[in-house]
């Protein structure tokens, strides 16, 4: 069906029309999505700029919205953070080793398998309701910060054993039968070789999991979380041995999205200034964790060359 | 088939990927400290073969082994189910298609298969690194920069290296998989060289791709065909005067 | 939780309502002590805050409602004691968009007339309820179902708590109802007397009758301390363990300062305060140890402030 | 070459194989196990959150007839007089999760096709990070932004839309899992092998063409599995709604009316006064039973679409 | 260099990935209803210059061309700025290595480039996909699965599909690049054949690793060494009596 060049030419045209309709289209929707995303940001930070000062990072919450600060909120949800972290990432880049370098196609590996893309999509509430359930309830730990880091643990184990996943597979088959043909077991192959080139994917993972969890209002509310907290959680280290200190664990709490929603909900306008300036710094927060993703990436990928 | 030592010997051996059978019944000796080739076309089972004597398809679920392979002079069965892979690994090195190094420094790379043996004392290891490195030819390239990363040499340094690394640990039997094929030529020759220089000290079994290569550095060599072991014998006799029919249009080059 | 930290530790909890005054005290305590004395205060409603606070997991319990006969039952039987603390009042305001001219007066019973259950669902129009106005749709916003604003209100205006139609749009952020109302002409609503301060220029505030011969009264400071304010204004209390105030010095010491300097704090979150005298008395129920409640375990509407001071005398 | 005296194995000839402790082995056995259960941890919370919320809402369903349960057209739990209809928070919930889809899926696909398609490499990789900071922001500003800013620009439109309507919050859940669809569906394209590609453009097809007649096919079950993904994350959404949708148990498919979804409903009640223990606090359980159950069957959806799409071309 | 008829033309081609000069000033006349075979060890920049023939560089940004390639009869030239890639790929169709069918039916495969051009028309539509399918000898045995997927066919039919897929819009020159590298030896006999039944109706290029296939189907053949073009003339010239050492010295395998 050789077409003569007319047909030819009005062919092109016809489709280089398109072309250029679609990518009209592409790059509106895309604008508009990044024009919500930047009027959001703006809009926060217009109406929070007044309050972002040192001291909005040093005071206590306060009934005064112009004194009333975040220290205790952003003192909770780095502990929260930390015990997240803590809980999440052993138990989830274990999983995923499991999943990548040990499990075979078994049914067992399947249902693991499944559940773990199951629990990728519950709704975080569920998570709060389980957290209640269960650790608030029945285990008895109360509206600490342990339940809340254990609860966002759970919440963000799917999105640590998803990249693990990923960045484990991301290690090609040659290196792991390198080391095997050396003599290695698997269990030093993965401990000298898969973790360690995947560890910078691992990291962008737990982040990745970690700012989603920063974020997340609905569980902890379901938790009960306090909302007038003008003290700091015990510190973890003491001077005096042990040095190590679990108080903090068992310490009432706030975190950054509550304190938010705590100002928002306030009568007196001045406290929706602090709000914004919260949400900015939560924002804020959530950005330079994605930056630092990122930047592993780059890293790893200019390190790690196979 | 001739009076020199066997080092280890292939019987009737038969290899299964799931279903398939790539290796059909497959008997082969590897005498000591010399070098036999498998030659054969693509697809034929050759990597398959020499996969077997390390147990590397063990690593893959879904392959079945049928047969043994003998290891001497103890006399084991390598493929036996009571043989643990990982001591048949330690004992049996081997070099790959593509070179990989691991994405670590170059002294780290020659140094695993010796802290994997237990190997903590820093002035042993540097030793046998050392000794490694030189045995491979490539110490004079990099005894000035040992932590520099092994993925930043080149595709002929990097394979030398894997060399080194596999001769770090003294196995008794070296499998090298079409190790110049991703080379250019000046590398290859220098591997080639390399593997020459090499037997008489260490058993080696070679795949290659490369009739020509076969011919400079083997003096035993194994022809395959679908699977099976077609012929085998001195390499001379094999290129100059095959038995079957199969090699000679094989070595003629009518077919592949 | 570690020992040391119980001991400087003082737990309050409970009533939303109650939270704001509570955490102004506290706030202020907190600094006044230099942070020697640790306050947390939780939101977890009236009824939630009583079920810890009988379990003996808190000091404190904020209450926008009298203590319940089942709660005191439930305090009881764990060998909780309890001291009644009026702290302040509260005035629940009705509230309509700034462009509604009809509805500025309401009587109770029309009030009535559009919450009950029965109204779901058929009274949707404001000329349903008074054929004086006019014939449009009628938007209804209102606190959250489970909240003790939501069990007040229905309480007094439709006679039994909980008692409503299901047909309004609630939340547990007033802010949201504030907005609701200020972008409706034809939207009505109800919620505490602080966000109505907040948003005057937005709401116009419903004055209402008691029935159709009694005068028509806005929610104010004043209206509230003479009575006439009714039936939707409110006391509100805090109730401490007699235990933890005797036992330990900083319960009682946060709950008497909670009683003498409260009064700014309340008037600076836009709750109504008490009389100084209603103070001095709670004072003297506090040192003394005066247990139970007066309220007889029942919800009650249209307290006045010379009721409650007369029976807290006794 | 003998064998040297390398620790741990011993010359060829001595002995018949190298030594391999019993520990190394024993030492495999143990870390296999800890793995195995840290994967199983997994299994173990869905497993506790099925038994919480059954254990949770036992009690509620020993009041409340399955039967009202599930055909009950009205939900005032909390009220005097109780009614236990769940229809009207899974239709707040179906509508919201329509409205939403009705804006993420045409224009998370039409982003992901232009990403992976058209863009210019270096605009793919500056969006993407940047669209993913939509999961950042707290999703109570969200809440706030459809109340205040997109319900009133469509009364602009629509003079008689109420204040509070799904109409909205549907549309900015739309707009947060946006980013969430395009990236998995741009992920799916670009696993498809530029050999096809290659194959269509060698035929003389367009970028469109080769977009929308080769790739989008190739991917479309990855496509399809970040749809059922993105129906999860609408359904399970809960700040947004909860502020600017009413929570008005309303049994209707009308976006415009205020409605309540179910976890609305769950966040109200956690943040009121409701007593542990009541059967309006279980309530939330046996309304959070209903949820889980939804969202699994699209995560099981999903998953399986998921899979199918790893092993095609 | 001959009287027959130029399809098209190479002039001083030089191509450049990024820096890399893959392409140094190629020279080549590709002959009129003819088959032409590329040949060279592997990274000499053979695909890389088939490819240049339907601008399939032109997909990844960082690739710049220089020089011209001259289609007949009308004389434009393909690389020339104002002319549409598309424009030239509708013209010129390619076969790849691996078989690429698309994930469609085996009747959507070959019906695609007709539909691209606009075809719409079922009966047509059909009669084209037959007629292609027969002309790539493998409508036998997909007759009666139109509608099966076609990924799901063995890999010498899919490259077979790919042929017809390519043939149905019938184009004056075909490219193919190693298409039966993928394949086993019957497989790629069936595809030999077909070249050399599609020869005499089609202008042909084609690149190949194996010299044996070069010299049956082939009637010109041009050697490359490193991104030069060494040698071009009658595919029994150059294997018989190269004039260059370096196409004598690969010929005769002595590297690669
Ligand atoms: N993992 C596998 N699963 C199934 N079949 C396989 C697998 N690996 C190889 N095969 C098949 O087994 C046969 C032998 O493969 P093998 O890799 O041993 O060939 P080879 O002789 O090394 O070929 P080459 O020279 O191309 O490397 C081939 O038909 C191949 O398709
Ligand atoms: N996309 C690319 N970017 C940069 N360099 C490339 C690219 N593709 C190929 N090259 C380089 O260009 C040179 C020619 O490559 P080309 O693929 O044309 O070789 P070839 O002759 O087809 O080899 P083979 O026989 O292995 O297919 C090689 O050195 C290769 O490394
Ligand atoms: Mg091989
Ligand atoms: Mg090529």
């Amino acid at each position: 069906m050789a077409l003569n060049p007319q047909q030819i030419q009005a062919l092109i045209r016809q489709h280089k029309r398109r072309d250029m309709l679609f990518d009209i289209l592409g790059l509106a929707v895309m604008l508009l999505a990044i024009l919500v995303l930047f009027a959001l940001f703006a809009q926060l930070v217009i109406d929070g700029v007044s309050r972002l000062n040192l001291d909005f990072f040093a005071n206590f919450p306060s009934r005064r919205a112009a004194q009333a600060g975040i220290l205790s909120a952003w003192v909770g949800s780095v502990a929260v953070m930390f015990v997240t972290a803590l809980a999440a990432v052993p138990v989830g880049v274990a999983a995923g080793i499991y999943l990548e370098e040990y499990s075979g196609k078994g049914v067992l590996a399947e249902i693991i398998e499944i559940n773990v893309s199951n629990l990728a999509g519950v709704p975080s509430i569920i998570y709060g309701l389980l957290a209640l359930g269960l650790l608030v309830y029945q285990v008895g730990l109360g509206e600490s910060i342990l339940t809340a880091g254990l609860t966002l643990a759970m919440l963000i184990l799917p999105i640590v054993i998803v990249s693990t996943r990923e960045s484990i597979r991301a290690v090609p088959n040659a290196i792991r039968e390198a080391a095997y043909a050396l003599g290695a077991t698997r269990w030093q192959t993965v401990r000298d070789h898969v973790l360690p080139y995947s560890s910078a994917g691992i990291m962008t993972g737990v982040i990745i999991g970690l700012s989603r969890a920063i974020g997340e209002t609905a569980p902890i509310i379901t938790i009960g979380a306090l909302t007038f907290i003008a003290f700091l959680p015990p510190p973890m280290v003491t001077s005096t041995p042990p040095f190590l200190n679990v108080d903090w664990l068992s310490s009432p709490f706030t975190v950054m999205p509550i304190q938010m929603f705590n100002w928002i909900s306030r009568p007196d306008p001045q406290f929706h200034v602090n709000a914004a300036a919260a949400g900015v710094v939560l924002v804020a927060m959530t950005l330079l964790m994605n930056a630092c993703a990122i930047w592993l990436r780059y890293r790893a990928r200019q390190r790690i060359k196979w | 088939m001739n009076s020199e030592e066997n080092k280890a010997e292939v019987r009737n051996l038969s290899f299964y990927y799931g279903d398939f059978c790539a290796l059909k019944d497959v008997n082969l000796p590897v005498m000591d400290k010399q070098v036999t080739a498998l030659i054969g076309p693509s697809g034929c089972g050759k990597s398959t073969l020499l996969r077997c004597f390390n147990r590397m398809h063990d690593l893959y679920p879904g392959s079945r082994y049928q047969g043994e392979i003998r290891l001497y002079p103890d006399d084991v069965d390598l493929l036996a189910a009571d043989v643990d892979p990982i001591e048949t690994r330690l004992r049996i090195g081997m070099v790959f298609q593509k070179p990989n190094p691991f994405p670590k420094s170059i002294f780290e790379n020659v140094a695993y298969g010796l802290r994997i043996m237990g190997e903590r004392r820093p002035v042993v290891l540097a030793e046998k690194v050392e000794k490694a490195l030189r045995d491979a030819a490539i110490w004079d390239e990099v005894k000035d920069r040992l932590d520099n990363l092994a993925t930043s040499l080149s595709g002929g340094q990097q394979q030398r290296l894997c060399i080194a690394r596999t001769l770090a640990t003294e196995p008794e039997i070296v499998l090298f998989d079409e190790p110049t094929s991703a080379l250019d030529p000046i590398a290859t020759a220098n591997i080639e060289e390399l593997i020459m220089e090499l037997r008489n000290k260490v058993t080696i079994l070679i795949v290659t791709h490369n009739m020509q290569q076969a011919g400079r550095v083997s003096k035993y060599t194994a022809f395959m065909y679908l699977g099976e072991l077609i012929e085998y014998g001195e390499t001379e006799q094999i290129f100059t005067k095959p038995k079957k029919e199969q090699t000679e249009n094989y070595i003629t080059g009518r077919f592949g | 939780g570690g020992q040391r930290q119980e001991q400087v530790l003082v737990t309050v909890d409970g009533s939303s309502t109650v939270y704001p005054v509570t955490e102004a005290v506290a706030e202020e305590f907190q600094s006044d002590t230099a942070g020697t004395v640790k306050v947390t205060v939780g939101v977890s409603g009236t009824g939630g805050g009583f079920k810890k606070f009988c379990r003996g997991e808190t000091d404190i319990s904020d209450a926008s409602r009298p203590i319940l006969s089942q709660e005191i039952e439930a305090c009881r039987a764990a060998g909780v004691e309890f001291i009644e603390l009026p702290v302040a009042f509260d005035a629940l305001t009705v509230v309509i968009n700034p462009a509604n001219t009809w509805a500025q007066e309401m009587t109770v019973a029309e009030l009535k007339t559009i919450w009950s259950p029965q109204a779901q669902g058929t009274i949707t129009r404001w000329n349903q309820v008074n054929p004086a106005w006019p014939d449009e749709p009628m938007n209804l916003f209102g606190a959250g179902a489970d909240s003790g604003t939501f069990d007040y209100f229905t309480e007094a205006v439709v006679g039994k708590s909980k008692s409503s139609r299901g047909d309004f749009t609630a939340s547990e952020d007033d802010n949201v109802l504030v907005t609701g109302v200020a972008q409706d002409k034809n939207a009505l609503g109800f919620f505490g007397f602080a966000y109505y301060q907040e948003n005057t220029a937005r709401l116009t505030a419903v004055k209402i009758k008691l029935d159709a011969d009694a005068p028509a009264v806005a929610p104010s400071a004043q209206a509230v301390i003479d009575g006439s304010y009714q039936p939707l204004s409110r006391p509100i209390f805090i109730y401490v363990s007699a235990k933890a105030a005797k036992e330990r010095p900083e319960v009682k010491q946060f709950v008497e300062y909670y009683l003498t300097k409260a009064v700014p704090l309340i008037e600076e979150v836009k709750y109504i305060p008490l009389p100084e005298r209603a103070y001095t008395l709670a004072l003297e129920n506090l040192r003394s140890g005066k247990v139970g409640t007066v309220f007889g375990g029942h919800a009650e509407i249209g307290v006045r402030i010379e009721d409650l001071l007369s029976r807290e005398a006794h | 070459m003998a064998m040297g005296a390398v620790q741990g194995v011993v010359a060829v000839g001595a002995s018949l194989r190298p030594v391999r402790g019993r520990w190394s082995k024993l030492r495999e056995r143990m870390v296999e196990v800890c793995l195995f259960a840290a994967a199983l941890s997994a299994v173990l919370i869905t497993a506790a959150i099925v038994a919480i919320l059954l254990y949770e809402s036992s009690s509620f369903f020993a009041h409340v007839s399955l039967r009202e349960f599930f055909t009950g057209t009205q939900w005032t739990p909390l009220f005097e007089n109780p009614q236990y209809g769940i229809l009207p928070l899974v239709a707040g919930t179906l509508t919201t999760s329509l409205v939403a889809l009705l804006v993420a899926v045409p224009m998370g696909t039409v982003l992901a096709i232009y990403l992976s398609e058209f863009a210019r490499p270096l605009v793919r990789e500056v969006v993407k990070p940047i669209l993913e900071l939509i999961s950042g922001v707290p999703t109570v500003v969200f809440g706030y932004f459809a109340l205040l800013f997109i319900t009133p620009m469509l009364q602009n439109v629509m003079p008689n839309l109420p204040g509070f309507n799904m109409l909205g919050p549907g549309i900015v859940i739309g707009i947060m899992i946006v980013p969430y669809i395009s990236s998995l569906s741009e992920d799916a394209m670009r696993a498809v092998p530029m050999h096809l590609r290659e194959a269509s453009y060698a035929m003389g097809a367009s970028r469109f063409q080769t977009a929308t007649r080769v790739v989008t096919p190739a991917a479309l079950s990855g496509i399809v599995a970040s749809y059922i993904l993105g129906i999860s994350r609408a359904v399970g959404e809960t700040m947004v709604v909860a502020i600017a949708a009413g929570q008005q148990p309303n049994f209707t498919f009308d976006p415009t009316q205020a409605a309540a979804t179910i976890t609305a409903f769950i966040v109200q009640v956690a943040m009121g006064d409701l007593p542990h223990g009541s059967i309006g606090y279980q309530s939330i359980f046996a309304a959070g039973l209903v949820l889980f159950a939804m969202t699994m069957v699209f995560n099981l959806i999903g998953h399986w679409v998921r899979k199918r799409y790893r092993e095609a071309y």
